[in-house]
């Protein structure tokens, strides 16, 4: 089990924002998150990251218990995750919003080159934009660039938060395809999605979160016919 | 006015030589606010404790009438620099240790923040006060003046051309740090978003510990500049040249390193100018009249805000 | 023919090269409760910046009840009939839950430095009149209970609704309510909903910004659909629930289709 | 003479001052303490304190210390020699501030057995406490306040004495065109009561000498816009009305920008700050005026009193202040024991003080009046000469 | 769930036990309240008279030093309005403390360049309305700016005020102002307000503070107050709920100059003489550490904050050297430990209660 997420509850304040959410990441797989706007499944990014304390619960990876480790800490375990919309430094450049996804593992000049490539050869984008400032490129062009910057850190688990988020959808099947891509490379991908579709279809497994609960779990394919899926979105029962 | 043009270039290096100062002290000011979205209210008292360092150095090692070649100047201000660097960099840590850090842990108002560091200002200047003097204590001048060239029929001195250009030097460095190294990355990711550099595995509470010494080594290089354009320092040295600064720092833009730069040399400029126009006596009202226009009509100062977004 | 309320007349919004809405149109007509949805980043919460006076357009128009907003300012807006609430809690978050209201309540008040020094006969009025009118609103709205807690003790559910209540009491003709459920359970959702209509058959006209597709089904006259900044769809709520390209935006398109 | 200010400032914390409270309520400054028999007079009828008024502590101690060191001398050496007749010294540190000097003068006052004061130190505490004092009747000598105007003010117990700022002006302006012959003169200020005071008698008894003008801050250091007006002036010698700390950069930024005009300034200036100010070297050839009398000149055995007492030359005003004291004292010893016998004995005083034969006219001035040049050389001030 | 309710009761915890002396005073019977309100009047006005020991001021007359510190009340009162409430950060009040006082030595000094003679009460309305004037002149083209250019902003006004009276000839230079009269009365043909005893004084402070705290608190529980808080909280929610932010932050602005003003006009009717050695930036800085050292936002501890500001230094004149860095200790100790304020605000105090239960939070994440 490479994450491992126990009764995990999280608060905003007083606003309790995860109600208990247990999960779990086996190596090598896509594990989708699904769910309508405002259920926590960014919330559950947040803390397994780090960046958003659990009040109660206990989250393990690879073998440890990481729940008070702080965020930074976390990175050079192997969590990386490409925060949803528009999680770049929009003041750097292309290359440098990459070079910051090494920052906790100082590859050195080979390594760091070999990196590149291989982000480049998923997103020729980046490659023609490396030198532009990242804050003016379009969304999907920043998308690319978080995934491809978390990438960079070369994780052991990929987490990625709404990775279609804004996207047309022309993009959001090339993306979607990406990430199957990464994972055949050998990265486990815990992703979190508004789209339905699109992530039930290439998730090993998938976890459906309701108002800070896990409503429903199964195969991705399997409940990509679940009618508590459309119910969850759609509000038609 | 006559006496504004007939000595215009005259007033214009002097004004020059005025507003590196401010500005490499600006910088200070600039690089914590574009991390933290804080008034450093005592880095005016970095700046201080570094004109001790480089004049307890220089006390040591330097006659005060010395003719020693050029090398062993040179030898003796680099020492002077690097003490007054160390002192002014060990003295920011030191605020970021007790004056920040624990309110940061706490949570605190905004507020909060800046009355502990007006405390500690006032601390750090009182102790220097009470414990060493409150008399002006004068420093050795290493450099003989001497007019190095003659531009538009004013002189340009040797002492003036060196503050300008090792202010550049510094700000230069400092800027090529910030945009081409990892730490100095690490700088701006903080200040353009703070989660999404602890995602990139980026420790804040080192970062901002680095933010403050940059502004402290600055200071430093500021500090023996100004000893050796003046030969002197105090114990409150730092308020008048502190609100300067800040203000050269807010007309460039807060938290923008280049907007310092220029908001310093405008400041020095826009000082020697008015002190020319109306005289001497309303220099500082000069400048904060032309702040406050400038935030009139640039409501972020000259060059805008933040340390991320203006590339550094 | 029913009056238009609100009308939104294509109106476009770019900030530097980002186009956030891209020639929208819909209008509200008086008496309805408008459902405005979309997929995250589609542009909700920006066209309602737009009709509160946040924004202005880059082209286009917003006419309230015929009159062109224009560059009014934002409390002069609040002033003419519109108020909101906010995606985010924006509550005063040390007041008193009645002094929030009384906030809003104010807006319709004439009280200023000198009446509040001497405590004038209108100044009492006013005070008396505002602090009645919050405390009906915290009782319509279920949460008069905790009327002298601090906002920000009160628990989630509370603070939206006092939200709700505070918008109420600038006495708007047009009540924009931004995704209100948002963080809410079923039962929760289910009681909203009932408020919502309340409100409606007091006599306003609501705007509703909801992700929550069962509640925005449940509640609303009409749907207007938003998507990268573009009407894609209008109509009521069973044509929503038909129409493909909504379906599209929601759910992602089939990878088959794509 | 000075009137400059710190900013009025508090210690605060409610709990260190409590921490401190049970120690610190004996350990204040006045009454007790080193002084002697300040409560505890032996002699039913010498049974009175002096008081001293001025900075004791803060950025203008300095001048403060020199004069109650002065006081101190004079009332250690009548106690000496009159065991039957205690007199106390009460000090009252204002800090140089005037919005301190309320509350201390009235302190003062409420205190009978404070039947005179030496002080206040400067103008502008001088402004602030000086009407309390008339309206009680207690008796001042200042030693040190030059400000011309200040003996208009009606004040019946007001003295000063030494030379005002009027007798000191225009014996600068002499110097600056009897002795140093200089035909071109730039006249700088820095906008205090006193400096600027000053430079405008300067300026008024030069006349068309005048070339220039210009007025600084105080706590300027950056001077260079007044050396480049100073430098197009073509000036022979410059006259600063100011103090040392920003006389002392002013002078070593001229020499720096090639400057060689001489350069006069005030008593403000004469203190061995302006020397280190200017870095030493670039101070030499300073002069320096001041209605005080070198110490070393002082009559009788004073300097070598003072040596022996305090292990260190008398500073700027410490002879004044020892005759201020010594004309309290001789009233005291003349059984001049209440407010009101002291001052009449004060008004009608006619005797020789170490500084100069000492009488006052009705506004107070003291009669005679000599006003010094002081040189610098080789970083020591010294005495030059008497201007006529 | 559980650990939800559990830290909510930790924090409820929390702000009763710093609210219980006031859910003790607010439980008091009506009659007793007043009456113990009466007898603590009386005897703050006896107080000079009294001289208490331990708290009397051994050093310096103590009518004096109350009569100081009653003229910082009234400038953090005034202060408070501007950061306490409307949180607006002023680091420039100085200056209009100085346009009070100096619009007192103008208008009543025989001394003055303009030399109207009108008698103190009469140039205390001119002080009040030209420091108002003097608000809304620097509020006008400023308060649009953020919070931190403010700070400098305000800042630098307060060091033109200074200056501009150092350098104008016309307001008397740096030499001031003197022969300011006193407040007026006579009583068996002797002056109430004379030079020598500064007990009326101190008992006409006393009383505008009173007055001023009844008048602050008439404007704390109206629409304007209100409004105030609400730009403090949040100004964008605030203008959406109809707050007209740029007029009552103008108001804010020009009633906290007028107090400062009033206590400007205090000073000068006192000392009977200015300068501008009496206005320095440092004396800003002190106000505002009234305000915070004291606890934005609450009325008392304003107070409490002048009177620790103003009335320690001079009770404890032995630390005379040192007090300066104690008190920029005593600040930072301050922050850290007690960050809402000796007399914390009601409201401050349930928003610190809370941050500490985001601590949790903070020392994970940090």
């Amino acid at each position: 089990m490479l994450l491992e997420i126990t009764d995990l509850q999280v608060f905003y304040g007083r606003i309790q924002a995860l109600h208990g959410v247990s999960l779990y990441v086996a190596q090598g797989e896509i594990v989708a998150l699904i769910g309508a706007n405002g259920a926590g499944k960014t919330t559950t990014m947040r803390a397994v990251s780090g960046l958003r304390p659990a009040a109660h619960g206990r989250i393990r990876f690879d073998g440890e218990d990481i729940t008070k480790l702080r965020a930074d800490l976390r990175v050079r375990r192997g969590i990386s995750q490409a925060p949803e919309g528009r999680g770049i430094f929009p003041g750097m450049t292309v290359l440098e919003n990459l070079d910051m996804g090494t920052y906790a593992r100082r590859p050195g000049r080979e390594q760091r080159q070999q990196d590149l490539e291989r982000v480049f050869g998923l997103f020729p984008r980046l490659k023609e934009r490396r030198m532009q400032v990242a804050g003016t490129m379009s969304g999907g062009e920043q998308q690319m660039l978080t995934i491809g910057r978390a990438l960079m850190a070369r994780p052991k688990l990929l987490l990625l938060d709404e990775p279609s988020m804004g996207l047309a959808p022309m993009l959001i099947s090339q993306i979607f395809s990406i990430i199957k891509e990464i994972n055949g490379q050998g990265v486990t991908v815990l992703v979190v999605e508004q789209n339905a579709q699109q992530s039930l279809s290439i998730a090993d497994r998938a976890y459906i979160l309701e108002t800070g609960l896990i409503v429903t779990q199964g195969k991705g394919r399997d409940l990509l016919a679940d009618p508590a899926v459309k119910a969850a979105y759609l509000g038609v029962a | 006015m006559k006496f504004l043009i007939d000595n215009f270039w005259t007033l214009t290096s002097t004004g020059l030589t005025q507003g590196a100062i401010y500005a490499l002290i600006a910088l200070g000011y600039t690089l914590v606010y574009g991390v933290l979205q804080l008034i450093n209210f005592a880095h005016s008292e970095v700046f201080m404790v570094g004109s001790f360092f480089a004049m307890w150095t220089l006390n040591a090692l330097a006659s005060h009438e010395g003719h020693a070649g050029a090398l062993l100047i040179i030898g003796l201000l680099v020492l002077a620099g690097i003490a007054a660097m160390i002192g002014s960099g060990i003295t920011a840590l030191f605020v970021e240790f007790i004056a920040y850090r624990p309110l940061r842990r706490r949570n605190a108002p905004r507020l909060v923040f800046l009355i502990s560091a007006i405390g500690a200002s006032i601390a750090i200047s009182e102790a220097f006060g009470i414990f060493i003097s409150r008399n002006i204590l004068p420093v050795p001048q290493l450099v003989q003046p001497k007019v190095v060239l003659t531009l538009f029929g004013s002189q340009i001195y040797n002492m003036q051309v060196i503050i300008v250009a090792a202010s550049i030097v510094m700000m230069v460095g400092l800027d090529q740090f910030i945009r081409r190294t990892r730490l100095g990355r690490g700088v701006r990711a903080v200040a353009q978003d703070q989660d999404t550099a602890a995602l990139m595995g980026v420790n804040k509470d080192r970062v901002i510990a680095l933010t403050f010494l940059l502004g402290g080594l600055m200071a430093g290089g500021a500090a023996l500049l100004y000893t050796q354009q003046f030969g002197l320092t105090r114990f409150n040295v730092g308020f008048l040249l502190g609100i300067k600064a800040f203000t050269a720092a807010v007309l460039g833009g807060i938290g923008n390193l280049r907007g310092a730069l220029l908001g310093g040399l405008v400041l020095g400029l826009a000082e020697n100018y008015g002190s020319a126009l109306v005289g001497s006596q309303w220099r500082d009202v000069v400048a904060f009249v032309l702040l406050i226009v400038i935030l009139m009509f640039r409501p972020t100062g000259i060059l805008g805000e933040s340390l991320g977004k203006a590339r550094a | 023919m029913p009056e238009k309320i609100l009308e939104i007349d294509e109106v476009t919004l770019r900030f530097g090269g980002v186009t956030a809405l891209d020639g929208v149109s819909f209008h509200i007509t008086v008496g309805e409760i408008l459902g405005l949805i979309g997929p995250n980043g589609a542009g909700k919460t920006t066209c309602f910046n737009v009709m509160t006076g946040v924004y202005q357009p880059t082209s286009g128009s917003v006419r309230f009840e015929g009159e062109p907003l224009g560059r009014r300012k934002r409390h002069e807006i609040t002033r003419l009939g519109i108020a909101r609430t906010f995606q985010n809690i924006r509550l005063f978050p040390e007041m008193t839950a009645v002094e929030n209201v009384m906030v809003g309540a104010d807006a319709r008040h004439h009280t200023s430095v000198v009446g509040a020094l001497v405590r004038s006969r209108r100044h009492r009025q006013e005070e008396q009149e505002g602090r009645e009118k919050a405390m009906e609103l915290l009782r319509f709205m279920g949460i008069d209970s905790r009327a002298g807690d601090a906002a920000r003790n009160l628990p989630y559910g509370y603070q939206r609704r006092l939200e709700i209540a505070r918008a109420l009491a600038t006495g708007p003709k047009l009540l924009c309510l931004d995704e209100p459920a948002a963080g809410f359970n079923p039962n929760e959702k289910a009681e909203l909903l009932e408020l919502i209509r309340k409100i409606r058959d007091q006599g306003y006209t609501v705007l509703l910004i909801e992700h929550d597709m069962r509640l925005v089904m449940g509640v609303t006259d009409r749907i207007v659909v938003l998507e990268f900044g573009r009407k894609i769809a209008e109509g009521s709520p069973s044509e929503i629930r038909e129409n493909p390209a909504v379906i599209a935006a929601y759910l992602g398109v089939p990878e088959d289709a794509a | 003479m000075r009137q400059r200010h710190i900013g009025r400032f508090a210690a605060v914390a409610v709990a260190i001052a409590l921490a401190v409270a049970g120690c610190s309520s004996s350990s204040s400054t006045s009454g007790g303490g080193s002084t002697p028999a300040a409560s505890g007079g032996s002699s039913g009828s010498c049974d009175v304190s002096l008081g001293f008024f001025g900075a004791l502590t803060g950025q203008y101690a300095n001048l403060g210390v020199n004069i109650y060191d002065g006081v101190k001398l004079a009332i250690d050496q009548h106690n000496k020699k009159n065991p039957g007749c205690q007199v106390g010294l009460v000090k009252y540190d204002s800090q140089g501030s005037p919005d301190q000097a309320p509350a201390l003068a009235q302190q003062a006052i409420n205190n009978p057995k404070v039947v005179g004061i030496v002080g206040p130190a400067f103008s502008g505490e001088s402004k602030a406490a000086d009407p309390l004092f008339a309206q009680a009747g207690l008796t001042t000598i200042t030693p040190s306040a030059t400000n011309p105007k200040l003996a208009d003010n009606g004040w019946k117990t007001f003295f000063r004495i030494l030379g005002n700022d009027n007798a000191q002006g225009p014996a600068a302006a002499k110097y600056i065109t009897n002795v140093l012959k200089a035909t071109k003169v730039f006249v700088v200020d820095d906008a205090s009561e006193y400096g600027k005071g000053l430079a405008d008698v300067v300026r008024k008894s030069l006349g068309s000498a005048v070339v220039g003008n210009d007025t600084v801050q105080s706590g300027q250091t950056d001077f260079s816009a007044t050396v480049t007006k100073i430098k197009a002036s073509g000036a022979d010698a410059v006259y600063y009305g100011g103090y040392y700390p920003e006389a002392g950069l002013l002078v070593k930024q001229m020499r720096g920008a090639g400057v060689t005009a001489t350069f006069v300034s005030d008593d403000g200036s004469k203190d061995p700050g302006f020397i280190q100010a200017a870095g030493g070297k670039d101070a030499n050839g300073s002069i320096l005026t001041c209605p005080c009398l070198p110490p070393d000149k002082a009559g009788g055995t004073f300097f070598a009193d003072f040596k022996a007492a305090y292990g260190q030359e008398p500073g700027t005003y410490a002879a004044e202040g020892f005759d201020a004291a010594n004309v309290f004292l001789a009233g005291i010893d003349a059984g001049k024991v209440t407010r009101a016998d002291l001052l009449s004995f004060v008004a009608s005083y006619k005797g020789q003080g170490v500084t100069k034969q000492i009488s006052f006219d009705s506004k107070g001035e003291v009669s005679q009046v000599s006003v010094w040049a002081y040189k610098v050389e080789n970083g020591q001030i010294v005495a030059d000469q008497v201007i006529n | 769930m559980s650990t939800g309710e559990r830290l909510q009761a930790i924090d409820l915890r929390r702000v009763r036990a710093v609210s219980g002396m006031r859910r003790w005073w607010s439980r008091l019977p009506r009659g007793t309240r007043f009456a113990v309100l009466a007898v603590v009047a009386v005897l703050l006005y006896l107080l000079p008279v009294l001289n208490p020991p331990i708290i009397t001021t051994p050093d310096s007359d103590f009518a004096t030093v109350l009569f100081t510190v009653t003229t910082y009340c009234l400038a953090a009162l005034g202060l408070n309005v501007v950061v306490g409430m409307a949180g607006l950060l002023d680091l420039g009040y100085v200056g209009f403390y100085a346009v009070g006082a100096y619009s007192v030595a103008m208008f009543a000094s025989p001394s003055s360049s303009i030399a109207t003679k009108y008698p103190w009460l009469v140039c205390v309305p001119i002080a009040i309305a030209l420091s108002m004037i003097a608000g809304a002149i620097l509020g006008g083209p400023t308060l649009r700016l953020r919070g931190d250019y403010l700070a400098i902003v305000t800042l630098g006004f307060g060091e033109i005020v200074r200056l501009s009276a150092v350098n104008s000839p016309g307001l008397g230079a740096a030499a001031g102002i003197t022969s300011i009269p006193h407040p007026p009365g006579a009583l068996n043909g002797q002056p109430i307000f004379s030079v020598l005893d500064a007990k009326p004084y101190y008992w006409l402070g006393l009383t505008l503070v009173f007055v001023v705290v009844a008048l602050v608190r008439n404007i704390e529980n109206s629409r304007v107050g209100r409004s105030w808080l609400a730009i403090r909280e949040d100004e964008d929610a605030a203008e959406l709920m109809g707050v007209p932010t740029f007029k009552f932050k103008l108001w804010a602005f020009a009633i906290g100059a007028a107090v400062g003003g009033l206590s400007g006009a205090m000073f000068a009717g006192k000392q009977g003489f200015v300068s501008p050695d009496s206005f320095p930036v440092l004396t800003s800085v002190l106000f505002l550490a009234a305000v915070v050292v004291g606890g934005a936002g609450n009325r008392l501890g304003v107070i409490v904050g002048a009177i620790a500001v103003a009335y320690l230094p001079e009770r404890f004149r032995g630390f005379q050297n040192s007090r300066y860095m104690i008190f920029g200790l005593a600040l930072i100790l301050m922050s850290i430990f007690r960050p809402q304020g000796l007399i914390p605000n009601r409201r401050r105090e349930v928003e610190l209660a809370d941050r500490k239960l985001d601590e949790v939070g903070v020392e994970v994440n940090a």
